[in-house]
């Protein structure tokens, strides 16, 4: 056991935070989150981090990665919170696609993709939740039929970030009416430029959009698009959501840092009573107790190379400890937690943050199906009904 | 003992739900994005609910808070837009002995608010402590100088009762004008001002040195009148996530048979029932003038307004996706409700207050709180 | 609305309150709970109880009762709890034994229990839980198999309050073996001085026994003591459960006030820091919730003769109030909360007080099936699985 | 970075959980009803427990904080009764440099415990305020008078170690007199005691004015030992519900299918994973005498208390009527997590230790501790 950085490490990351205090734009630091502002930036940032080589760390050289020990992509990913710089603008392409294509992928898929989603030169979106299949993703809907040498789409998608920015979409479709529900399924991946693709943002509880709808109306999608076999889709999601669950502790500690760090300047600024400092102070720890977490399960990936079950704990503890949080700097904003302007820091920074959280709980798993998941794969309960 | 409201209360609360309902229903109100139709402010004057409390002669009905009480919680059910809040709780108490501008808001021409915070004075009724508006008279006439933040409904009412400083104390005058500034609100239904006064003209509502007991009584109003509205919220988004809950399939099934679900709505029900009998109680006790009013009302605005938090907040996991957008109704009833939890202090700020009327006072006090808080037995002692 | 005692509620108040003073032995104030301590001298104290006209307030006179409003029982039980008096010693006879004779009794049954049940001459218990039937009561196992005019009983019954002390017992036994679990089952009164029944104390996590086990073997069962029809146990078990919790709301918000008033009095004594004394206000604002709602219930008992879905809802709310206090008052004792004597209250009074609270939300209906219950019958969401 | 135990770590670990399973499990310590058997301390001085920080000419394996650790946590799995906490985390600190004693620890010997705390005086290892305990210097005889509380597992401690005050100030000595008086305990596995001191002949082991400092690094090492034990109780309370949640069928089916129970199994598990990391990362701390040692301890045992409380009281509420009584092993895990939840102080007491150390500093040091509060980048700065 020894938390300190490695030689190789500790070099990493010294050179990281130097790169970053001299490339970071003035404009890109403490982004909010939330969709509306980052766009045009994004990929400009994203590009400068793909030249500087922080991009895709731990995919294999061969694909245009760095081959690097995971170790690194927890670094970076620290640093870029501590500098409070954006996140490459392509996660879902680097989180899903990329490592989906590399499981999955025909040669000309892999060749026609992965350095393009590093180089941000494509950004992914995800096609998997319908109005009628939420945590229920077998039972969707969405049809694909084979025309020639052409699958031809129609369905509705929703929930779906960066679509509206999107060239690509991971599409999950049925091109099998089997009463078999996960049989039957297939995996497209669908150029955002089809004729037939219509993008409709929905308009969240915080007023902004993150998140779309797709509509797809006989889109036109070549077989050649079929990542892994037809009828095979469900086993690629499943690839798809490990890889989502799978590296998503070290980002969660990371936004969380952020939040606990405006956190704690929130309330030393307002001079907060004794009951407040302490539960600060809990936030706090549960930041340690997440990071630490992470570090327990990154090193067993190191060790191992298979993720652990680490990541829906960390998925149900973050979301849980970001919601909680921020109702505790609304609290601390006391009267003037209404405000949006003014009152509060700049812009309504922390109304923005406490109605979004909301959303943590339900997206990428809600916390209902990650503590199904938990017991049944875990802790190896009887199947919930 | 008798916990129940009247058959005339219950009445009211039968044409108020089905009025509202059918005039300005949730669904409604959400298509207008929450902004007030100064229309509507008549149309609940002509239903007397604008001079519930005004006595007869002055053009009201002569009732009590308990009837307020009926229409707090179903205006709370809809998010009534409108100024009812800041009329009836924050400003009508300190109209009492005017009469021309008791019938100008019984008769539905006169709305009101209360402006008593200041960016660097008090922020809270509790508080005068630091409150640096100025009144000053000239004869009979008064002029206040001074500028007021987080004045609710600014934007939609008529005249401001303003809390000011004179030589003989801490008073409340009324003024119409003024410079008034929208400030925005996470909760649009209910939206903030800041209102500038250099000198405008004024009218003595209470008198300078009295301002601390009117803002006392104002104030337990007001807390009782936010408990009430919060089991209308809440009560709302209860009935949303059943709703959803029955209807709505997974796997197969509704998603009411998961416990992880059902639970969950049960949870939010159990807190706005247990927070509706603490805001009647709150309300039979200001109806009475008891003793226990003011810390009944903290004790059920600091439950309420957690209740009805929680409830929504369950409301919007148990619908998913679609309970997070802006589409659905749901967060308007978690605005309002964060609203009401925010208003003159979070929960623990008045637990506090509880606290030191439990623990800061003699064995014998103390016992008749905690033995004797339920007013049943007052009448042996 | 009238929170205030009518004229006569008044009178009765202020009678029992003077009685009371007069008439409640000091060795029996303060009563902590538990079994222990309570039995040698209970059946005097509620004779005197008995004596006095305060059982049975709401039982119709021609069963010995007073006839008396439902609000009278309230008082009463808010006096005794303000007083520390313990309760009469026959609970399950008052509050389900007598109200299921009442219900489904012959008039030899009737005369045979109901006025020893209020004179204390009677303690019953409950013969309903088993091993393996705990919530799931219909799964019942204790055998009754009819030989001439008795029944002959075999099995065993577990979580049996008084049943050490008790002369008679509720027993709910399968006479037959039909699939249809909840048809089948015949509700017996067993005299518990029969040969054959053999009690064992359960003891606790607190040390006590209050709880027992009753061991059934080839006990006969006069035919004659059957309640209701043989079969028809369910229904019969269905009525003693409403009255377990149709009756429980006053009693629970009785005990909830001696427990406050006695963490307010700690509180006091120990001067608490600014987060203690709030988390002090919360547990009386909660109690206050208990009460109220309490009195709307009895306000719709009283209007309506059918009691409400509060009852849950009231023992839900207490035992997690009662949890949670009780816990509190080991914080406030701080580091002296492991002490047993001595250091906290006398004789580890809040330490029993806690451990005991963890049983609260198990016994008579355990919080998860009371939720169940909630959800379905109140609420109308679809049966849980 | 490498957040695991060594290979020879975990070695021990796996030596320690079977022979503990075989000679000292949980039902083994519950048959015995929780008390102390002496003759289990030889066992574990030859398996090296006693000695493992203790040096190799000590008698010891010379190893460290990380080594205790594993034994700390496989210890509170099995709820060992014996005085391994008082004698490895409260004593020996105090011995560093007495070879003797040492030594004895090592051979198992010699068992020991800290007296501290006293009616009217300190209750924290954090306070020496008011510290009553008065030792007198007669040559180079020392004796020491007073009157120590709460000192854990006094009944079966060889020497204490007491805290006491001289002209030089407050200093640490080790006595093995002095009148003892044992006190009942809800943990019956970890009693505590009264020590009265009349003269007892004393020796000296820390010097006077040097106590607070030999205090304070006690005090972490023994928060972080809790936060071990802790999460080594909590696990226990989990693999009960697991097993009982898996096997025990209502309505025809395991109740582990009902997400009532089942996902509060998983809020068990999920809360005592938490603490398992903090308190390794704390174990970390102590081990390397990192600065942030104390702020770690601190978190880890505040978090770790509250997390095997809480896996505690879910697995009784999962085990139903059978886990509320005596016979099942249960109370046993539950009453040694308060135990370890209310020794020198419950979380909030705790947390606001953790908010000075995040509040009351400058920007930069708070900086220090939010973003390098993870040792992971201190070779680089």
């Amino acid at each position: 056991m020894n938390l300190r950085d490695t030689p190789d490490e500790a070099a990493f990351r010294g050179e990281l935070r130097a790169w970053l205090q001299d490339n970071l734009p003035e404009e890109l630091r403490a982004h909010r989150g939330g969709a509306g502002r980052f766009e045009e930036l994004g990929r400009a940032w994203s590009r400068k981090l793909y030249d500087a080589g922080y991009v895709g760390l731990t995919w294999p050289r061969e694909y245009g990665g760095a081959g690097a020990p995971y170790s690194h992509q927890a670094i970076f990913l620290e640093e870029l919170a501590r500098s409070e710089a954006p996140q490459h603008i392509g996660v879902i392409g680097l989180g899903m696609a990329g490592p989906t294509i590399i499981a999955h992928g025909t040669d000309e898929q892999k060749s026609a993709h992965l350095q393009r989603i590093l180089s941000a030169e494509e950004i992914w979106c995800q096609g998997f939740s319908e109005p009628e299949a939420g945590s229920d993703l077998a039972s969707l809907k969405t049809r694909a039929e084979l025309d020639g040498d052409a699958f031809v789409v129609n369905g509705q998608k929703v929930w779906s970030s960066f679509a509206h920015i999107a060239d690509f979409c991971l599409l999950l479709t049925r091109t099998d009416a089997d009463p078999a529900k996960h049989r039957g399924l297939t995996y497209l991946l669908v150029d955002m430029r089809s004729a037939g693709v219509e993008v409709r943002p929905l308009r969240q509880i915080t007023g902004e959009g993150e998140f779309n709808e797709i509509f797809f109306t006989d889109v036109r999608v070549p077989r050649a698009n079929v990542l892994g076999e037809v009828g095979s889709g469900w086993g690629v999601a499943m690839t798809t959501l490990l890889h989502e669950r799978g590296t998503l502790g070290f980002a969660l500690t990371a936004a969380l840092e952020v939040a606990v760090r405006k956190l704690i300047a929130l309330a030393k600024e307002r001079r907060v009573d004794e009951g407040l400092r302490e539960r600060v102070a809990r936030e706090w720890i549960e930041l340690q107790a997440l990071r630490y977490t992470n570090y327990r399960a990154l090193t067993k990936l190191m060790q191992t190379g298979v993720p652990g079950p680490e990541g829906s704990i960390a998925k149900l503890h973050w979301s849980e400890s970001n919601q909680r949080l921020t109702k505790l700097a609304l609290e601390i904003l006391d009267t003037e937690a209404q405000l949006l302007d003014g009152g509060g820091h700049g812009e309504g920074y922390w109304q923005f943050q406490q109605l979004r959280s909301r959303g943590n709980t339900i997206e990428a798993g809600t916390s209902e199906i990650l503590r199904n998941i938990v017991a049944e794969r875990v802790l190896g309960l009887p199947r919930s009904r | 003992m008798d916990f129940a409201f009247t058959d005339e209360q219950e009445l009211l609360r039968s044409q108020a739900r089905s009025f509202l309902a059918e005039r300005r229903s949730l669904e409604a109100v959400a298509e207008r994005e929450g902004s007030f139709e100064p229309g509507s402010w008549q149309e609940l004057a002509e239903l007397g609910w604008t001079g519930v409390s005004v006595s007869e002669e002055e053009g009201g009905a002569g009732l009590g808070f308990l009837e307020e009480a009926v229409i707090f919680e179903e205006l709370g059910r809809v998010l009534y837009p409108g100024p009812y809040f800041s009329t009836i709780a924050l400003a009508l108490p300190a109209l009492a002995g005017h009469a021309a501008l008791l019938q100008r808001v019984a008769a539905g021409e006169l709305t009101a608010t209360l402006a008593h915070a200041e960016a660097a004075g008090p922020r809270r009724l509790a508080d005068t402590g630091g409150l640096a508006t100025e009144a000053r008279q000239d004869g009979a006439a008064w002029t206040l100088a001074g500028e007021k933040v987080l004045v609710p409904d600014l934007g939609s009412a008529g005249t401001v009762v303003v809390t000011a400083r004179s030589g003989g104390g801490v008073g409340l005058w009324s003024v119409e004008g003024g410079a008034r500034e929208p400030v925005e609100t996470m909760d649009s239904t209910r939206p903030y001002g800041v209102l500038r006064l250099d000198g405008a003209p004024a009218s003595l509502l209470v008198e300078p040195g009295s301002g601390e007991e009117a803002l006392a009584q104002i104030r337990t109003r007001a807390l009782a009148a936010l408990a009430l509205e919060a089991v209308g919220v809440g009560e709302a988004a209860n009935a949303l996530a059943i709703e959803h809950a029955s209807s709505r399939e997974q796997f197969g099934r509704a998603i009411g048979v998961y416990q992880a679900v059902s639970h969950s709505v049960v949870d939010g029900y159990v807190g706005v029932e247990l927070a509706r009998s603490l805001a009647y109680w709150a309300a039979w006790c200001v109806a009475e003038g008891d003793e226990q009013a003011a810390v009944a009302a903290a004790a059920a605005k600091a439950h309420a307004a957690e209740a009805a938090v929680a409830a929504c907040e369950r409301s919007i996991q148990v619908h998913g996706g679609i309970g997070f957008t802006w589409e659905h109704v749901l967060h308007r009833l978690y605005k309002r409700a964060q609203w009401i939890q925010a208003f003159e202090g979070f929960a623990p700020v008045l637990r506090r207050e509880v606290a030191s009327a439990l623990l800061d006072v003699s064995e014998e006090e103390s016992t008749e709180l905690v033995q004797q808080e339920t007013p049943v037995q007052q009448e042996v002692a």
